[in-house]
């Protein structure tokens, strides 16, 4: 997955970049079983596979698919990128470790979702009952950006309505509506 | 056990596929590592459903497959027309 | 241009209703397993990318016009909001489901179908009328995209 | 295969993950791969969250008889939304990077600079 993420890094093809990244995300989904999350592998799987990617190819026929030549490696952005990664490999050292049952992450709200969720909502998928009835608040104002953004979508790129009466249809596009 | 092995022949497949995808001279490599690694994975999922012993996940499995099948169209549209909407009227009502 | 690849036509129609009832499916079982309105929008949102790309958007169009999917788009946001507010007048709080039917049980189950059946409408509508937008722009002016600059 | 337990492994894989998100942000110019770039960031972020929320022994949090133990099912709640609201935004980002292309026929970052450098120029010397 990293070898994914490298090497997306160095091609400048665009199209195998777009293709590559719908493997990584393959991957992520894949990552995600493993780790239990199955409601986010769906989704993962959903979304990154096909919608990224067809939206990424759409852009793709707007624009270029080649990337200019660059300079090979960029110091500064490296040195940067470096520094910020050492600090934040540093930072997990005091982490718990991976799978330990006695994380302060497990310690405060899961437990109640886990043991009353049955009980107080009913469905037997935790996460949609988190999702929809104790955190309802977040779905909502999720819902509402997502709602935005395809509104954004249109404001930015949507075709403006063609005034009829100026502009007769032309001859290639009476065509197609009569066949 | 027999599960186990499997999964390894299949992350074994799946690093093949990475190096066409990596490496692949031609647009084609790609697009057939991509679907490959697809598959592959679907088969992954499914698998370690049964190692696990809880297979009733197999509906991200099923998810992929569909997943795959269009992803997989949206390239090929792409590598031969250059777009993604080809027939598209230009007597249609726009969007705003 | 898609006309003569009959391979890719006959499977798409074939595979298209399976879409659609595993979308539902996955939207109504997301109480069971793994799926939920989120999910169930974007595999909706699939088949009719998949079939604007077999069949061409100006086709696509026909089958389900813009209008409807960005209807579908705003109601289901309404539908989650409107959930809430019933709930509130009602006498409850705002998404607090427990009040919408006679026994809390059957309200949150009701709250939940409703809300995951508002999220589902509306990120279907969402990705259909991005979709619609970019696929649109290929060859949406009258001159080729090169030019138009 | 995936399950390796060696403490803090994951983590690190996410920050490496992170860290080529970010780089191919700051240091890249072509508009569409700093896209690519902030999904690998957030696919990144992502997983750090999903590997905080799993639990030894656990298994995925759909309540059934024969589990005792389950993994915390919250960081799923997050990054599910997350995910979502990240494809949108993506598609967002997209529809700004056609529109820009419409307008300054490029999507180098450095040449949409230099044109704007030279319509600033040109308005200074007219004014």
């Amino acid at each position: 997955m990293a070898a994914t993420a490298v090497s997306m890094l160095w091609l400048r093809d665009l199209f195998a970049v777009v293709m590559l990244s719908g493997i990584y995300s393959l991957f992520a989904a894949v990552l995600y079983v493993v780790m239990d999350a199955v409601d986010v592998a769906f989704t993962e799987a959903a979304v990154g596979a096909g919608i990224s990617t067809v939206l990424m190819l759409g852009t793709l026929a707007l624009t270029k698919s080649k990337e200019k030549a660059h300079k090979k490696v960029a110091y500064g952005p490296l040195v940067l990128v470096l520094v910020t990664g050492a600090i934040l490999i540093y930072g997990t050292l005091d982490m718990p470790r991976y799978g330990d049952v006695n994380a302060p992450v497990h310690s405060h709200v899961a437990p109640r979702y886990i043991e009353k969720s049955g009980d107080e909502v009913g469905p037997p998928n935790i996460v949609t009952s988190v999702l929809a009835s104790y955190r309802g608040y977040d779905t909502l104002g999720e819902t509402a950006v997502v709602f935005t953004a395809a509104i954004g979508v249109l404001a930015i790129i949507g075709r403006r309505r063609k005034n009829k009466k100026d502009e007769p249809p032309t001859a290639k596009a009476k065509g197609e509506s009569a066949s | 056990m027999m599960f186990a092995a499997a999964a390894l022949g299949i992350l074994v497949a799946i690093a093949l596929a990475m190096f066409r995808a990596f490496s692949g001279p031609t647009v084609f490599d790609r697009i057939l590592a991509v679907n490959t690694t697809g598959t592959l994975s679907v088969i992954l999922i499914s698998v370690y459903g049964f190692l696990t012993e809880r297979p009733e996940f197999l509906d991200i499995a099923l998810l992929y497959a569909l997943i795959n099948f269009i992803g997989t169209v949206a390239v090929t549209k792409f590598v031969q027309f250059q777009g993604l909407g080809y027939p598209v009227g230009d007597h249609e009502d726009g969007d705003v | 241009m898609m006309h003569q690849k009959s391979v890719l036509r006959v499977v798409s129609k074939l595979l298209i209703p399976p879409i659609l009832l595993f979308a539902l499916y996955v939207q109504f079982h997301g109480d069971f397993g793994p799926g939920g309105g989120f999910q169930a929008g974007v595999i909706f949102a699939a088949a009719f990318i998949l079939y604007g790309l077999i069949f061409g958007i100006a086709t696509a169009r026909r089958v389900i016009p813009a209008v409807a999917t960005r209807t579908m788009l705003a109601f289901g946001l309404l539908l989650y909001a409107g959930t809430g507010v019933w709930s509130l007048l009602l006498g409850g709080e705002f998404l607090d489901y427990s009040i919408l039917a006679s026994t809390p049980k059957a309200g949150q189950h009701l709250g939940i179908l409703l809300v995951e059946f508002g999220v589902g409408m509306t990120v279907a509508g969402a990705m259909t009328t991005i979709f619609y937008t970019f696929a649109a722009q290929t060859l949406g002016g009258d001159e080729p995209p090169e030019e138009e600059v | 295969m995936f399950e390796i337990h060696a403490g803090l492994f994951n983590y690190w894989v996410a920050i490496a993950l992170m860290m080529v998100g970010f780089y191919i942000v700051i240091a890249q110019g072509n508009l569409v791969k700093k896209i690519v770039g902030i999904n690998i960031f957030q696919v990144a972020v992502f997983v750090f969250y999903i590997s905080m929320g799993k639990v030894d022994g656990g298994s995925a949090p759909i309540l059934d008889e024969s589990i005792k133990v389950y993994s915390n099912p919250l960081p799923h709640v997050l990054i599910l939304t997350a995910i979502v609201v990240g494809v949108a935004t993506t598609a967002l980002a997209l529809a700004l990077v056609v529109r820009i292309n419409r307008s300054y026929g490029t999507i180098e970052e450095r040449e949409i600079i230099t044109i704007n450098h030279k319509a600033d120029h040109d308005e200074d010397t007219r004014s």
